[in-house]
């Protein structure tokens, strides 16, 4: 294990800059994301929840995927990747982490999704461990350690320093480039905050969730429970929740006309919009019931029955947070899942 | 790209003018007819009357690459509709100001009413307007990128 | 505020059970202390869970939309802001007024439980409100804050008084305050262009185009709004460049401009705290200097600052010139 | 190389059939004159016309068709609108083949089968009855009921009468909605033609069409006697990737675009109500 002084940290983003692209938490505006690292950024490590997760590293918020060219009749296809340059993505917490696992149940998944492949082969992910977790926080009921987190390289960070550990090839690799920053050392320094941390994970509010209920064989009846109703009454129908959350992977395709011819992107959607299921002839959801429905049985049925039992939820409660109206994925588990809820 | 970085030294800018059916488009009618110039970089769009001009038309000219956006319509008072103006006038002032809060450039913006006599007028408001957004130079605030890719 | 909520929670009661009522909408409970979603409630049962306290920022008046439409009569608990909105609303013939009762309840503003946080104060258990301190337990032991400083935004410059009313309950008096809500507008006005469009720039990239504020304000009650109709031609659902952002930004503040009752919802719900209201309050701000004093709500009829005009209004260019007021 | 899914392939619109007053028939090769790609019966393909947008249809020629792809394409949305505008010689953009097919080599055959379908509907049936004409020998009896709203709405009317008719073993019952002039053939409404065939339940049968007319049919088929597990159906729902990523076209834990569009009624009845 190595370590490096907090002020020098800087000197470690510039060293890693110099040689590929950095991807880290910064503050502007007043809000932490993740944006692409410059000298004199406001680097905010020590915030526990970017408001967009780091999904948009491999999947973006808006990617062109190909440009349309017409000449008279003719229509040309030009794919418009550009070699990835290789990126490193810092600061991910254990939730987030298990999030990118998830993701890539969905676009690695046969036929690989080519574009996000692409970036996520780039790109080398350094994990922070958690040491303040707060009140929304669940990761540990989907069994996640947030003192612990995996990714090339795990990272803790206390009052002092930022302690490192190398896990993988990459993250080796990595390592080698700015290991001149590093001293030995920091075991016992990370040990006991991960003994600190863990305590507190034990008694957060959440702690006890009781996902029982939520399994493939009752997915009709959890399908058909009239309690979606009243939880859904209060949605405003927005893509809040979709959007900060850090498995939610649904998108559109979408063509935009310049001068020169057609873009064909993908961005983001939300299955919260009402017109996400709207065809010519029809829309299977009508209703924001439906819509509600949908993103919460994704998450804790339809996606676990698709992948082996694994939960399309993280626990990062930011859908807690920042809901306009309050309602989240653990109002739902305790309205509807096991009667440990209770 | 390599179009815009050659024009840099004169810079002709993009000018879309809203003009009213029953005035100022007739006016430059009559400026042309008169022979009187105005800037052939204008590029004229014809509507009903100038309170057709919904805040998105403006936005979506400046989107296309428009420079500066200006609209005509008739003078107070003389509306083929009686009153369509007045809520131009409403509207618009309320836009270009919100537009100026936004940090876009307020020369970029303009209302003036050109009568269908006013062939001269018009050729003198065309001219003058071309000449502030040439000095201010190109719209880089209110514009999409992606449709000026591969210029 | 407890003694507010249990003289609402006693009329709701009242209300259902004489069935005047159908339907109640205020409050529930959540999972921790301050974070209440709107509800509506049909029984005296599911009264169980109604709350009103220092965190029921919410605007409950665009439900009435729907729950007006509903079989019966609907009874609302508004506060004084939220009061102009339902008079938006009905001036707009979105709700049907004679569906619902209005129940005008006590506000002294409302807390921000984000600038709690940003404090520093977490594992918030429950919090306390005397006079200008706002006391919070936490699972750490007790902090002080001052309350000016943890208020919602919206309700930093309220000076709002209830403009409907069936009945009212409030039992406290609010304290006068001298506040001026155009303030920012005017320091904002006051930058050089190359400044405002920095600062609109850094705030507006954060936007991640959740259509929260827009989903949330009671102006926006379009059945179908131009960003999601294909055939308007500004149809989007991502920001994929600076100008949709921008886009996205100025119609939905022109399109609400004359009535935007300054509610200040969409601050509250924007999920990067875009300060929203700014851009609203500039058109208010304006069109209080151009065409007189106008505030959006105050009554349920009469025309509005952009369908009414006046022969001697003041010309765009002059505007522009910074001459016209 | 990895195959690229989302990257569509350039097809040109060869030949231009108006069948009904609302759907039309395009024939598709590629840029080289030969076919884009093999499918199944009962596959479905993105067919795209760049700056308007993307949709999923069903590839109504049969795969033994070696030489072209054929989509019947009703005039519904702007996409479709769109499209109906094309001439020949324009190109369009494909991607596909997405989806299952019917089970055509294993569960059909040496059946006999009984193809229902209501207006529309015929497209992705159409594949499979011609790729079993194809290999006729390997299925027994095939049954054939067709109806539309009018005469003039039946799709493919004149393969039908000058082929579908005339194939040994091959019944085709037809019929519309309403009494017209110039029909002298059935009228009545699908689920009561069927009911009146008085057909035979060990049949396997596939069922295409409006949501209500398969609501209807399959009822009258129970009624029959017909086991749910020995019919199928095919779903639309809307769709962006085709590859089950986008998230949309889902009913509960399946998406139409991978684990469909096909599916058994056995199937359908343990997912929830949602399409």
């Amino acid at each position: 294990m190595f370590k490096i002084a907090k002020e020098r940290l800087n000197e470690l983003y510039a060293k890693i800059n110099g040689q590929m692209g950095l991807f880290i938490p910064v503050k502007k505006a007043g809000e932490v994301n993740y944006e692409v690292w410059r000298e004199g950024k406001e680097v905010s490590l020590e915030t526990l929840k970017t408001v967009k997760s780091p999904k948009n590293m491999f999947f973006p918020q808006t990617e062109n995927m190909m440009k349309f060219k017409t000449e008279g009749k003719n229509l040309e296809i030009i794919d418009v990747r550009g070699e990835k340059r290789p990126f490193v993505l810092f600061g991910v917490k254990a939730c987030d982490y298990k999030a990118i696992e998830v993701l890539d149940k969905v676009f690695l998944a046969d036929p690989v999704d080519t574009y996000y492949q692409s970036r996520r082969n780039a790109t080398t992910i350094v994990t922070l461990a958690c040491s303040k977790p707060e009140e929304s926080c669940f990761c540990s009921v989907f069994g996640i350690d947030a003192t612990a987190p995996q990714g090339d390289v795990t990272t803790w960070l206390d009052g002092e320093n930022l302690y490192w550990q190398a896990n993988t090839e990459k993250g080796e690799t990595l390592t080698a480039l700015v290991k001149d920053l590093f001293a030995e050392g920091g075991e016992a320094e990370v040990e006991a905050q991960q003994t600190a941390t863990k305590t507190i994970i034990d008694s957060l509010p959440f702690a006890n969730l009781d996902l029982s209920k939520f399994k493939p064989e009752n997915l009709n009846e959890l399908f058909n429970a009239a309690e979606w109703q009243e939880m859904s009454e209060a949605c405003l129908g927005c893509g809040t929740c979709t959007f900060v959350c850090p498995t939610c992977q649904c998108f559109d395709i979408r063509d935009f006309k310049t001068n020169e011819g057609v873009i064909r992107y993908r961005c983001w959607d939300s299955c919260m919009y009402s017109d996400f299921t709207l065809m010519a002839h029809g829309n299977s959801r009508t209703t924001q019931m439906q819509r509600f429905r949908q993103r919460f049985m994704h998450k804790l049925v339809y996606y676990p029955s698709q992948n082996d039992g694994l939960y399309s939820c993280v626990g990062c409660g930011r859908c807690v947070n920042k809901c306009p109206q309050r309602l989240n994925i653990v109002k739902v588990i305790k309205t509807l899942g096991g009667k440990d809820n209770d | 790209m390599q179009e815009v970085t050659t024009e840099k030294k004169e810079f002709t800018p993009n000018i879309v003018a809203f003009c009213c059916n029953w005035c100022s488009y007739a006016g430059a009618d009559l400026a042309g007819s008169s022979r009187l110039t105005y800037p052939a970089n204008v590029k004229i769009i014809r509507v009903p009357c100038s309170c057709r001009v919904n805040p998105s038309f403006v936005l979506k000219a400046f989107q296309q690459g428009a420079d500066g956006v200006i609209l005509c319509g008739c003078h107070p008072g003389d509306c083929h509709y009686v009153t369509g103006n007045y809520y131009t006038r409403r509207r618009m002032s309320l836009l270009f100001s919100f537009l100026n809060y936004m940090g876009i450039e307020k020369e970029r913006t303009r209302v003036e009413w050109v009568s269908a006599a006013e062939g001269q007028r018009f050729s003198a408001v065309m001219n003058d307007f071309v000449k502030t957004v040439t000095e201010l130079g190109e719209n880089k605030r209110l514009t999409d990128l992606r449709v000026k890719e591969g210029e | 505020m407890k003694d507010v909520e249990l003289k609402m929670l006693e009329r709701a009661k009242a209300l259902l059970e004489s069935g005047e009522v159908a339907r109640v909408i205020g409050w529930k409970k959540g999972d921790f202390c301050y974070d209440p979603s709107p509800a509506s409630f049909e029984t005296v049962e599911e009264l169980n869970g109604f709350v009103y306290d220092w965190f029921c920022g919410a605007n409950l008046s665009k439900y009435l939309i729907e729950m007006s439409k509903k079989e019966g009569k609907t009874a609302v608990f508004l506060k004084p802001c939220d009061t102009y909105s339902f008079n938006q609303l009905v001036k707009e013939h979105r709700i049907k007024r004679e569906n619902v009762h209005v129940i005008a309840v006590e506000c002294l503003a409302k807390l921000d439980i984000e600038k709690i946080k940003a404090k520093g104060v977490s594992m918030v258990t429950g919090v306390e409100v005397i006079g200008k301190e706002v006391k919070v337990t936490t699972a750490y032991g007790e902090e002080t804050l001052k309350k000016p400083e943890v208020i919602l935004t919206k309700c930093e410059t309220c000076q709002k008084t209830h403009q409907v009313k069936d009945e009212e309950i409030i039992l406290h008096d609010r304290p006068e305050r001298d506040v001026d809500r155009f303030a920012e507008v005017a320091k904002l006005e006051a930058m050089t262009a190359d400044e405002r469009f920095a600062f609109w720039r850094e705030q507006l990239s954060k936007c991640i185009r959740c259509n929260a504020c827009r989903n949330v304000c009671p102006a926006c009650s379009c059945v179908k709004c131009v960003f999601d109709n294909p055939a308007s031609g500004i149809a989007a659902k991502a920001n994929d460049d600076k100008f949709e952002e921008q886009l996205f930004h100025i119609i939905r503040a022109f399109h609400v401009a004359g009535r935007c009752t300054d509610c200040g919802e969409c601050s509250r719900v924007c999920p990067q705290n875009i300060p929203l209201h700014l851009l609203n309050r500039k058109f208010i701000k304006d069109i209080d200097g151009l065409y007189g004093e106008y505030q959006a709500g105050e009554t349920a009829d009469g025309k509005t600052p952009l369908t009414s005009y006046a022969e001697a209004d003041a010309e765009p260019n002059d505007v522009m010139k910074g001459e016209a007021k | 190389m990895t195959k690229e899914t989302l990257i569509p392939k350039i097809g040109v619109v060869t030949d231009i059939r108006k069948d009904t007053p609302d759907v039309k028939t395009f024939r598709v090769v590629g840029t080289d004159g030969k076919k884009l790609f093999q499918h199944m019966p009962g596959q479905c393909a993105m067919v795209s016309i760049p700056g308007v947008g993307e949709c999923m249809f069903s590839i109504t020629s049969s795969p033994t068709n070696e030489e072209y792809m054929e989509f019947s394409i009703k005039k519904c949305g702007c996409v479709t609108e769109v499209i109906h505008a094309l001439e020949v010689g324009a190109q369009i953009t494909v991607r596909g083949p997405y989806g299952k097919n019917f089970p055509v080599e294993e569960d059909f055959k040496g059946k006999d089968l009984l193809f229902i379908a209501g207006g529309i509907g015929l497209a992705p049936l159409r594949s499979v009855i011609n790729y079993v004409r194809h290999y006729r020998s390997n299925y027994g009896k095939v049954v054939i009921v067709y109806g539309a709203r009018s005469k003039d709405d039946l799709v493919d009317i004149e393969e039908i009468q000058t082929e579908w008719m005339n194939e040994p073993n091959m019944e085709v019952y037809l019929t519309i909605d309403r009494p017209q002039e110039g029909w002298d053939g059935h009228v009545g409404f699908v689920p009561a033609y069927v009911k009146e065939l008085g057909l035979d339940p060990n049949m396997t049968a596939v069922l295409c069409g409006p949501p209500i007319m398969i609501k209807f049919t399959l009822a009258g088929l129970l009624e029959l006697g017909f086991e749910k597990s020995r019919v199928y159906t095919t779903l639309e729902l809307r769709m962006k990737c085709g590859v089950g990523k986008c998230g949309r076209c889902n009913v509960g834990d399946k998406f139409v675009c991978k684990d469909g569009p096909v599916f058994r009624m056995t199937e359908l009845d343990e997912l929830p109500d949602e399409y």
